[in-house]
This record gives C-alpha cells, structure tokens and sequence, in this order.
C-alpha cells in the first residue's frame, strides 16, 4: 500500500495554532482500552492539542456518525479504535474526503483504497511467544496438557491474531498439548465465564489456559475456583494460565504468582507512536501506513526488570 | 404567557416543538451544529431510524410489538450482502445483482414478518413473544449463514444506496408517508385501529383481525428491509449484528412521538418527530464533546422530559 | 329539625367548557330514599360521581352530617360511608366473587388475608342478597343479574350509611329486580339512606320517598313521590309532552323469509332451535337470565359455533360463513353489552359510527373517501339525533350511556342491514331515547329487513314486536302472535319446570 | 393418549414438565449434563436470574415493565464494589465494609425503583419510558462513576456470596418465595392485581393505586440489588455494563412462564420455571458445545414452543 500523506489543508486549525484532534473509541469496556485513551489523551495534552471524544458502544453505525461529527466541528486529525477491519472504511473515507489524516489505534483496517495509518501490536507473535512460553512450563511437568483457549471476536483480526500465534505455538508442541475446548467470548466476560464453565464441565481435566485478553480473566477465574482448579504455581493441580495484554489484574496475579504469563502490549509505546503519526500526517510528512509495537512477554522470570514497561503495574 | 405554553404543549406536535426549541438551542451551544454538513449528518441517521419506526408504529397501532426489527435489519444484511458482494458472493459481478438483493431482501424481511403475523394471528400467541424468539431464531440464522463474519466488498450500484442521500431521504419518505397514508386514509389503517383499541369490537363489527395482522407485521419486517439496505450500503458491511443495539430506540422515538403501547394510538408523523428529537440529542452532544456516558443519562433526561410534557398534555387535555 | 345527611350547594360541572350540571342545590335527610331522574346525558352519574369522589365539581360545595364534604378519591367517599354502585359495572372478573366483595377492606392480619374470614364474610354477604353461589367462583361466570348482586353485596359489606344506585336494574329480568326491591326496602327499614337512579320510572316511584327530576343539567323538579304522576315526571324529564310509550307501528310482516333457522343446536348452550323471521317483522325472543338468548343471537351471527342445523338468510345457507361474510349478506347485530364488543370506546364517535361501512366507501385501492363517509355519518348521527357537544370527533367514552348506544345502532344502520339482531336494545335508555329507538326499529322494519329483538323488559317486547318467542334453557318453549300477548303466558313458559318460582311477580 | 397430553398442557406448571422434559433428552444426549457438578452450574445460573425476574414478575402484575432492572444491577454492582474493593475503596479493609456495602447497593436499588414508581405513580408516566429513561440515566452514572473501568479486588467477606452457592441459593430461595407470598397472600398483591387487571375500577373501588405502584418499582429495585450481590461476587468484578445484554432474558423467563405483559396475572413459582427452562436450555447447548448461534436459535425455538403450548392450554381451558 502506499504511505499515507498528510493532508494538504492545515486550514483546520484554529487562529491560536492549537490542534484539535478528534479520538473515536469503539469502547472503554476493558482496562486496555481505558489506558490507552488515557495515554493517548495525555500525549495530546502534552503536546498542547484539543482532544474531541467519542465512545461508540461497540456499533460502528454510531461509530461512523461520530467521526462524521468530527469532521463537521473541522478537527485537524482523527484517532480511532475501529469495531472491526471493514466497518471503518466509510469512517476512513469521509476523512479521507474531507482531507483529514486518521490513525487507527490498535486495530488497522482491512484491505481498502481508502487512506490510514495503524499502529498494531503483533498480536500473532506475541500470542506465539507467551504461549510458547506456558508449553515450556507444560514440559517441565512432564505430563501431557488438555488445553483451552477463550477467543475473541472473530471479525477482529487482533483476535485472529492472537487465536493463530496460539495455534502456530500449539502446533509445534503436538506431543505434550491437546486443545480440546475452544470458547468463543466474542470478547463479552458473561459469555467466557459461561463458556469457560461449560468447558470446564465438559473437560475436568484441562490444564492449561490461555486467554485471548486479560479482561476475561476475572471470569476465568471465577469459573477455575468453582470447579476448585485455582491454585498457585508449584501447587498440584495448578493450571497453567496465560493473557494478552498486561492489565493490573493480570499483573496482580503474576505477582501472587497465579498467572504464568502474559503478553504484553506496550500502550505507552503505541499512544506515543500514535500521536506522533497524526502529528506527522498533519504537518504533511510520509508516515508507514502499519507502525508495529514489537512487545514483549512479561512471566515470573523477568518479572521485576519488565514491570515499569508493563501498563498494567503503572495503572493502580 | 401560561396560555401559550399550554398551547404549544397541546399542539399535538409537541415532540416536533421541543425538537424546535433544541435545535435553537444546539445552534448557539454546539459548535458546527447549524451548518449545512452537519443537517446532512442528522439527515443521515434520521432515516434508517425513521423507516423502520415506521413499521414498528403500525404494529403498535394494533397494541403488538415487533422486537424482531433488528435481527430482520441484521438478517436482511447478511443476505442482501451475500448475494452481491465481491468475495465470493452468490450474484457476483453479475449485472442484475443488486436489483436481485434488494428484492430478496425485501422478500425475507417481509416473509419473516409474514412468520410473526401467522403465529400472532391464527395461533394467537402474544406478539412480544412471538417476535422476541423470532429475533432470537433470526439472528442465530444470520450469525451461522455468515459465521459470525461481516460481508464486504460491496459494488458500487448497491453503494449507491448508502452515499447517495437523496436517494435514501426519498426512499424514508416514501415509506415514512405511505405508512402515515395507510394509517390515517386506508379501510386496513382504520380497521388496525380497531384491532388495537377493542379487538372484540372489531370482531362483531366484521373486521377481519387475522388479516390485518398478517399485513402489519409484514409490512414491518418489510419496512425492516428497507431500512438494512441503506444501513448495509451506508456502512459498506453486512453484518450479523446490524443494529443489534438499537432496539429500544427504535421503539422510544415511536413512544416518545405519543404513539401508545397498548394499540388504538398511532400516527408515523408523531414518529418522525420522536426520531428528530432522538436523532438530535445524539448529534449535538456528541459535537459538543459530551462523553458518552453524559450523551447517554441527557438522552435519558430529554425522554424523560417528553413523556412528562405529554403527560402534563393529557391533564390539561380533560379540563 | 334535625340535621340533614347530605346538603348540596349549587353545585356547577363542565366538561371540555360544555356545562354539564349547573347550580344543583338539594338535602336529603336520613333514611331517605331519592329517586334521581332525567335524559340520558342529563347529568345524572356526573352528579354521583362528584358525590361519589370519582369527579371534582368546578364550583359549589357539599356537607354530609353537617361537616363540609369534599372527597378527593372514591376512597375518601367511602370512607366517609357512601357506596357507590355505578352504570357500568365496576368488578373485576377475573377475580372470585369473594375478592371483589372486600376489594379495598380485605380482612387482613398485619398484611396478610385471612382467607376464611374472608369466605366466611362473603357468604353471609351473598345470603343477604339471595344469591346462591360459592364465594370462590370467578365473576367472569356470573351472568349479568348475578354480577349486579354481587355489586350490592359489597355495598352491604362496606356498611354504608347511604347507598348510591345507578340504574342498578338494567340488566335485571323481573324476577330479579323484584328480589332487587325486597332487598332495598328491608335496607330502608334499617334507615339507610339511598340515591336511586333509574328509567324505569315506575321502579322510581315505587321506592322512593322523594324524586329529583334533572333536565340539562339543572333540577326542574324536587316532590315527593306522591305528589308525582308518572306522566309529569316524562313531560318534566324531556321537556315535552310524551303521550305514549311505544310508537305506532306502520310495518307489515311480508311474505318472503329473511331468516330461516333449522334446529340448531350447540351442545350445552342451545338445542333444535327452528323459527323464521319475515321481511317487515318484528320478532321478540323473551326469556329468563341466562335462558341462552344472548348465546342463540351469537351463534346466528356467527360470533360462536354451532355443532348442528341449517341456517338461511334470504335463502341463501349462512351458517358457514364468518361473520364479516354475515355482515357483507346484511346481517347486522347489537350486542349485548356495548362496552365489551360494541363500541372502541376511547376512539371518537366518527370512527366508531363508520366502522362497519368504511369498507363500501373504500375506492379499489383500499383508500377512503372520507368526505362522503363522513357526511353520511352525519346524517346518521342526526338520524338517530345523536347528541354530541363536540361534534363528530368527540371520544365515545364521554358520551352518557344512552348515546353510546345509539352509536352502537347508527354503525348498524348505516350498513342498511336486511336482518337486525338486538340484543338488548334499550338497556340504559331513558324513555325519550327508547321512544326513538323503537322508532327506528319500526322504520327499518318499513324498508323490508327482519328483526329479532331480545329484551327482558316483557312490557318492551309486547310493545313494539310483531310475535314473541320464548326461550328456557336453551329451547323455544312458546309463540305468542300479538294478540295473544300476554305477560302471564310468557312469564310461565320462561320458567323452567325444575325452577322454584317464589311467585312474588 | 391425547387426554394425557392435555392434562400435561393443562397443569398450570406447563413450563415445568417441559423443562423436565427437556432436561431428560439432554441428560441422554449432552455428555456430563447429568452430574452433580452441573446440577450445581444450572443452579449458580438461574440463582440471580431467578431473583431480578421475581421483581420483574411483580411489575408486570401491576401491567407496568421495568426496563432499569440490569441498569440498576450495573449501578449496585459498581457502588457495591466501590465500598468494599482492596484498590482504593471507601471502605477498603474496614471490617464492616461488606455489611455496609450490601445496605447501600439494597439503598441504591430500592431508590431508583422508588424514584421510577414516583414518576409512574404521580406524574402518571407510562412505565415503558420512566423505565427506558431510567435505564438510559443509571448506566451513564455508572459508567461516569467509574469512567467505564470495571472494579477488580474484592474481599472474601464480599466474595462469600458468589462463591458459597448455599448462601445464594438460600438468598434466591428467600427472595421467590417472599415474592410469591406478597403476591397471593398478602393485601398489597391483592391490590396489585387490582391496578393490573382494571386501574379505573380500581381506584373507584377505593383501591391506592399509587402506593401499590410505589412499592412495585421500589421492590423491583431492590430485587435487582440482590442479584447483583450475587453476580458481582460470582464475576468477583464490579462492572457498570454488568448484565447489560440480560434485559430480555429476565422478561423473556418471566412471560415463558406464563405471567401476562398486560397485568393481573403473574406468578412467580410460574417465573421460576422459566427461570429454569432458559438455563436448561444455555447449559445443554453449551454442553453439547454447539456454537452460540445455535444456542441463539434453540432458545428462541424453544421459547416459541412454550408459548405455543400455553396458548394450546387457553385454548382447551375455554372449552
Ligand atoms: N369524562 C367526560 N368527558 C366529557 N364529557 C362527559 C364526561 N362524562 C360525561 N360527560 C358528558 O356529560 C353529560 C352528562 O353525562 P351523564 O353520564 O352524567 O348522564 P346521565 O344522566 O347519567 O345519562 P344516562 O342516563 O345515559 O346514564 C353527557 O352529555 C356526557 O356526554
Ligand atoms: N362468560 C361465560 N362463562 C360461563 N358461562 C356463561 C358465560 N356467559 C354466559 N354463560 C352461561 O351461558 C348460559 C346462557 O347465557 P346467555 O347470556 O346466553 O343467556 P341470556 O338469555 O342472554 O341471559 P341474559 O338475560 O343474562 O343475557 C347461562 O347459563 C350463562 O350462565
Ligand atoms: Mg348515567
Ligand atoms: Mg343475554
């Protein structure tokens, strides 16, 4: 795809010079959405920008008006967390047409003529790296593993992302792991709580999890201690647990030393980089239409070096 | 000056009125409300909304209720989608393929609202439960045609529909007025009213009940249709999950307008003013950077405050 | 001089800026019994209504036992010891008789019912009133007459110290309302107060110590019922003079058969039914409280089922065809309580008078063409000189009962029926109206349509049709040809043989 | 063999035998439906279910609806959490913080619900909007209140609601059976059934139809209160979009059991064998791991069938 080009008009802004930058949410449900509208917005603040606001609970019908709405009170750049890859492009055109530079945040859309920059964590190596990690503890047990995974929405191609790094990782380790539940969440924490239950129910004998949010993992939980399988790494019947994203909740239980893992995406890294983008766009410079956000792995062994760089040890 | 309030208050259009007096107000408050974008913008949303209140108004003016308004949108997209899109889809490239959609779409809309009468209408079941486990039946069907995928890749004929707003303000008029027509200047309109105040007066005075009702839920699950294609064109994306959200407004702007829940009163004029008003509250605030939870609690308050002016209304009415 | 009960002080009511009561100034004194009469529409229920807390008067005021009275709910009236039986029945009857009988008083222990006190207080109230059910039964059951007992009964029960009846005996048979009277004068024995309304004018005076007569809204006449002849109290009623009850009926019976019924039956409710009904004729279906009239007239118009028998109109064979086909052939019905299937009572009087006809004044593409309709309707309201203050788009529910069913009736005629079923035709109707109604019935009869008319006003049948039927439980006992007519006859052959006649008629 | 079918169809309990039922099909074909451990997740499900929707079913008897009922499950959920939590709650580590934290989400619930009767009641609102609004107004404050992040660490003392399934069930237990008394044995649920079936011969009966409707609302809000101690300490998460997409499920469990949307007939044992039928049917499906659409689909079918069997038994009970 081409570099994206900012706008040729910078005509938006106001006399005073100050930018004004609309950011369109599709949620704020999960801590990882929260922290990064949060860090975007300080990023924005620090560098002396306007910031318009706009929540779509999850419809993209709403969520194209909004941007549309930003475009009519004339903001100068827009940052949007799309519902999905292909709902957003209408969104994307009418800035594209109304020669506004967008940058989506986390979730890039799909394949299109319309214009954006994305700025992605690589969900597919990270979700491959931390469960490679957990197939490690699976080995040392010396056992072989009843796996399961609790997916995403899959029209979002974070959670294929992550569903596929967890595959890739599974599918290599053939000898010691067997999925045999997969639970759709459709990233709603009922419908993984009640998921995860039936699963359990269907398959006592998992041992091993692996989520693809660590939003859902208070249900996870919930569900592990019902059926009386929560316990702390080195306990029997200890099942080994591992997320995506690094929130404090996880980063709590890595700390007590209930999660094995977690894959992190560096929010901090990604707002910066974000902000920094529609900046560019802004002042007319080339941007790479997919900034990626390499993250990392965050376990029990490299607890305390990565903790500073973990959005979710900084929130509380 | 009491007087002309209580006039206002019991115009009749009173919905229209406060629509009125917060859009004055929105001019001077918001900034970019009163510009030319942004009543396109308002246009916009209005008329999907508007289509298919209008359905639920009919349904409503025989004391039923269509809950399976939004899974006919959301079913209607999948289908409409499937059969023109680009990636794979049943009538790909093929000349007549949007043509084809849309009348199959209206057919489905229409022959799942058909399913809702027949059931309300000749096994008498209650509508609300009717029409909640058709919307449960049809959006398990949408979610498993497309596996829970969205549908992209639409031609531009079908496009058409979504970018070109005069198009769509000509197609929610028509609607929104044959429905006004069909309620008000009809033998079928005045015979649903019947049906909606006293059902066993309709009866003994041989007005046939069944066939009204088989007509009005089709013509809602029609209306439905018509609504999920400029939706589906709008957002380039036919999606299992069309709208799924936006049930209770679409029942709100018709109660907001005055139509009542228990049949008998219903008028899509007072519908379209309680989409206006709906549709306004949400564009201002969202221009005037309001977060969305305060978007959500004055749009609570603006409903609130309809219903008790036309309570107040009513009061004034009887003396 | 002791201390009237009730004073009224020029007490003024408008609905809609239309005065409806105008300065009513009246007392009654204790163990009194007012007979209320008037039009339909004079403004009698309002005036209860006021009294009965269900309206607030514009102006004036009122004191009962010398302390001002302004009750602000029916609560407060009955707290204040007025019951209050109104028009149009006021239970709820999906609920046991039991549980309407103590609907605002239930026997409780802290919040609990006492569920045998409360069988126990409701049998000896049903006793009272000669009624002979168990308390547990659903009012829905109940035929008309019973569910009026019940009424009273929970009058009885809240221990009222002045009762108000509104037209209490309208869907009594004889039998009934004679039992109705042995009641209230055991009551006035006990010097409870009452209001008694009713059009029934010889019940009024009957009962009554005193009677008000209200015209527009105003009281034209306040005697005591000795000084009051029947006659006078019509005059001062409509302002004119009425010489007659019935009009004189200019319609002949013809040759051809309208209605032909071939023993139809329906298990449980009717048995072999057969009669025929000519053009021109006027045929009255007599009977006791549930002798099943009201079930015969559904069935031929095709409103329930039938296991058995043939029915033709004009010849033709109906009985498979649905009631809007009926209607299409010309068959029309009145039904027996307007409220329930007669009227959509919160729509306008319009909408209500063209509900049947809309559909011929309907072009090919199923629009109405309203100014012809709505002239048409005009002309109807004025035919059966329909009162309405506002005009066609006044809403059903604020017409007094007698206009209600006059609406019921122009709907009918409108459609130029060719047989009319009415069952009950003039229930609620003061004597002017009635007069008029029965007009219209001799006029339809004129232009050739047949009608069946089902009364429990014996008097009624014998005054306006041109052959009796009599019916009990379920079968045609008797046939009366107008010069045999007589009361004794029909009343004997309405009576079931099993029945105990207590013979007090 | 058909007599026996109408006795079933007659009993009253219909929904019951069809669980039953359906229960004995799935413990054949759904593996592990049929434990002990099951038998305890189908109970841990209906539990809060079973609670809102007694609240729900004593509206209804009143012909009203409350639409607030998840609303006011997310607010209590939030400002219970708020109290208790470890992070930074008001009454972090007190030792009282948990008694008190239940007296205020019962305080919080009873007040909405009152505040919605009070608009109901004396401003005569219908319950459809006061209830939609309140709806809309409560889940914005508990996302304001919480700028839409959900509340994590709770205590144990908390906790104990969610995790000692006895307590609950007793909680439940206690909540129905109190709700079936009000309604049948008591003077309120006589009057109750009064307003829903006739309000005009109600009130000229003398009947207080405003602190009936008072009370409706305010135990409706209370009822909600309760299930959300038990979800919140079962989902060990305060959360402002708590139960959000429940809101049919609970009118939905309540009308399949039999309870009328137009008043005067409701039953809560009736509601509690909805209750039950949902559940059975989301457990089994998830068993039989069907995907969710299917699990869509069959409830819907089967909450179609129970309405088409209860119609069967108005039918056969007329003649
Ligand atoms: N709620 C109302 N709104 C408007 N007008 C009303 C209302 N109730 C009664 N009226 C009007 O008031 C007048 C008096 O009615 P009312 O019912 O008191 O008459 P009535 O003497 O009891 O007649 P009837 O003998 O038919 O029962 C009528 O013209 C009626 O149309
Ligand atoms: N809704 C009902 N439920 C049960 N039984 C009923 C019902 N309506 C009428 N019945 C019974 O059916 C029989 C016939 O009643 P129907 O009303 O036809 O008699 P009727 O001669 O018209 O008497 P009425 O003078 O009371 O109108 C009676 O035994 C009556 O008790
Ligand atoms: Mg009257
Ligand atoms: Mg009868």
């Amino acid at each position: 795809r081409p570099a994206a080009t900012g706008g040729s008009n910078a005509a938006g802004s106001k006399p005073d010079g100050r930018l004004t930058i609309g950011v369109a949410f599709e949620t704020l449900q999960t801590e990882y959405w929260v922290a990064g509208f949060e860090a975007i917005k300080a990023e924005l603040t620090t560098r002396d920008a306007e910031v318009l606001e706009a929540i779509a609970d999850s419809d993209p019908n709403r969520q194209l008006r909004q941007v549309r709405n930003f475009i009519t009170r004339g903001v100068d750049g827009i940052i949007m967390v799309p519902k999905d890859a292909k709902s957003c492009i209408p969104a994307i055109r009418a800035a594209n047409d109304a020669g506004i530079p967008i940058v989506l945040f986390n979730r890039p859309a799909g394949e299109t003529d319309a214009v954006s920059v994305a700025i992605q964590a690589d969900n597919f190596r990270i979700a491959k790296e931390t469960t490679e990690f957990l197939l490690e503890q699976a080995r040392k047990t010396g056992q072989k593993h009843k796996a399961m995974i609790v997916m995403g929405d899959l029209g979002d191609v974070n959670a294929i992302g992550r569903k596929d790094g967890f595959d890739a990782a599974v599918a290599g380790n053939q000898d010691i792991v067997e999925v045999v539940s997969r639970v759709p969440s459709e990233w709603n924490q009922e419908k993984a709580q009640a998921g995860v239950v039936n699963g359990l129910q269907a398959h006592p004998d998992i041992s091993l999890i692996f989520t693809s949010s660590d939003f859902l993992l208070p249900s996870i939980v919930s569900a592990l201690k019902s059926a009386d399988k929560y316990h702390k790494i080195g306990e029997s019947g200890h099942v080994i647990l591992g997320g995506f994203d690094g929130d404090a909740t996880t980063f709590k239980m890595l700390e007590e030393g209930y999660l094995d893992a977690t894959g992190v995406q560096d929010v901090y890294f990604e707002a910066e980089q974000t902000v920094q983008a529609v900046m560019d766009l802004i002042e007319g410079k080339d941007v790479p239409p997919l900034i990626e956000d390499p993250g990392f792995v965050i376990h029990q062994g490299n607890m305390q070096e990565m903790a500073p760089r973990t959005w979710g040890a900084n929130v509380r | 000056m009491l007087r002309i309030v209580r006039r206002i208050v019991q115009s009749g259009y009173l919905t229209l009125v406060l629509s009125f007096l917060y859009a004055l107000l929105m001019a001077w408050a918001a900034p970019g409300f009163a510009t030319l974008a942004n009543a396109t913008n308002i246009v916009d949303a209005m008329l999907p909304l508007l289509i298919v209140a209008t359905g639920q108004t009919i349904v409503l003016m025989t004391a039923g209720i269509d809950l399976s308004a939004t899974a006919i949108i959301a079913l209607t997209s999948v289908v409409g989608a499937w059969i023109v899109t680009g990636d794979d889809g049943l009538l790909a490239e093929h000349p007549a393929a949007t043509p084809i959609a849309i009348l199959c779409m209206l057919l489905v809309g229409s022959l799942v609202g058909l399913g809702n009468g027949m059931c309300i209408a000749w096994v008498k079941m209650p509508p609300f439960i009717v029409t909640l486990s058709t919307m449960m039946l049809v959006s398990g069907l949408s979610e498993w045609m497309t596996q829970s995928r969205s549908i992209y890749n639409l031609p531009d004929s079908f496009l058409f529909f979504g970018k070109n707003i005069g198009v769509a303000f000509a197609i929610a008029v028509v609607v929104a007025i044959s429905g006004q027509l069909l309620l008000t200047r009809t033998w079928l309109g005045a015979s649903l009213k019947h049906i909606g105040s006293n059902p066993a007066t309709a009866r003994t005075s041989g007005i046939q009940i069944e066939r009204g009702i088989l007509a009005t839920y089709a013509i809602s699950g029609c209306c439905a249709a018509i609504a999920s294609l400029l939706i589906t064109a709008q957002l380039e994306t036919g999606s299992p999950v069309q709208w799924e959200n936006n049930l209770l407004d679409i029942i709100g702007a018709t109660v907001i307008g005055g139509t009542s829940l228990f049949g008998g009163r219903a008028n899509v004029a007072w519908t379209a003013c309680g989409v206006l008003l709906l549709t306004l509250i949400d564009n201002s605030l969202n221009l005037l950077n309001l977060s969305h939870f305060s978007i959500m609690m004055a749009k609570g308050g603006v409903i609130l405050l309809a219903a008790w002016l036309d309570t107040l209304r009513n009061r004034w009415e009887q003396q | 001089m002791n201390q009237p009960l009730l004073r009224l002080r020029d007490i003024g009511k408008s609905f809609f800026g239309n005065p409806v009561l105008q300065n009513i100034s009246f007392e009654m004194q204790a163990g009194q019994t007012i007979g209320l009469v008037g039009e339909n529409g004079a403004g009698k229920s309002t005036l209860m209504n006021i009294l009965g807390g269900v309206l607030a008067p514009d102006s004036g005021d009122m004191e009962l036992f010398g302390n001002t009275y302004c009750p602000d709910s029916p609560r407060a009236s009955a707290r204040a010891g007025i019951a209050f039986i109104h028009q149009e029945l006021n239970l709820f009857p999906n609920l046991s008789v039991a549980e309407n009988l103590f609907l605002s008083h239930f026997p409780k222990k802290l919040a609990w019912i006492n569920r045998s006190e409360l069988h126990k207080r409701s049998q000896e109230l049903l006793a009272r009133v000669g009624l002979d059910i168990s308390p547990g039964t659903k009012v829905q059951s109940l035929s008309a007459g019973q569910r009026q007992l019940v009424e009273i009964a929970k009058a009885l029960g809240e221990e009222a110290r002045l009762i108000i009846l509104d037209e209490p005996t309208t869907s009594l048979t004889d039998h009934e309302v004679r039992k109705l009277f042995r009641l209230l004068r055991e009551l006035q024995s006990q010097q409870v107060s009452m209001i008694y309304i009713s059009h029934a004018l010889g019940d009024v005076k009957e009962l009554c110590d005193r009677i008000l007569v209200l015209r527009d809204g105003q009281v034209v006449a306040d005697k005591m019922a000795a000084d009051l002849q029947i006659p006078d109290m019509i005059r001062l009623m409509v302002g004119r003079q009425l010489d007659r009850l019935f009009p004189e009926s200019k319609s002949q019976p013809g040759e051809s058969i309208v209605l032909e019924a071939n023993r139809i039956s329906q298990p449980g409710v009717v048995h072999e039914i057969s009669f025929q009904l000519r053009a021109g004729e006027v045929l009255g279906l007599a009977g006791l409280m549930g002798s099943g009239r009201t079930e015969l007239a559904r069935i031929l118009f095709g409103l329930e089922p039938m296991a058995e028998g043939e029915l033709r109109l004009l010849g033709e064979p109906v009985q498979r065809l649905s009631v809007s086909q009926r209607i299409n052939k010309g068959m029309a019905m009145l039904t027996e309580s307007r409220r329930v299937d007669g009227l959509c009572t919160q729509d306008s009087a319009l909408a209500n008078l063209t509900m049947v006809v809309a559909k011929k004044f309907t072009s090919r593409l199923g629009w109405i063409r309203r100014r012809s309709l709505h002239s048409s309707a005009s002309q109807m309201a004025e035919a059966v000189r329909l009162n309405l203050a506002e005009g066609m788009n006044q809403a059903v529910c604020t017409l007094s009962g007698g206009n209600q069913q006059k609406v019921v009736l122009g709907k009918w005629l409108l459609n130029k029926p060719k047989l009319l079923i009415l069952d009950e035709p003039t229930r609620g109707i003061d004597v002017g109206a009635k007069f008029e109604i029965y007009a219209l019935i001799d006029q339809l009869a004129c232009e050739g349509a047949g009608i069946l008319v089902i009364s429990s006003e014996i008097d009624e049948l014998m005054g306006i049709c041109d052959r009796i039927l009599v019916m009990s439980q379920g079968e045609l006992k008797d046939e009366l040809q107008s010069r045999e007519f007589n009361r004794e006859r029909i009343l004997k052959s309405a009576l079931h043989a099993d029945a105990i006649w207590e013979g007090d008629v």
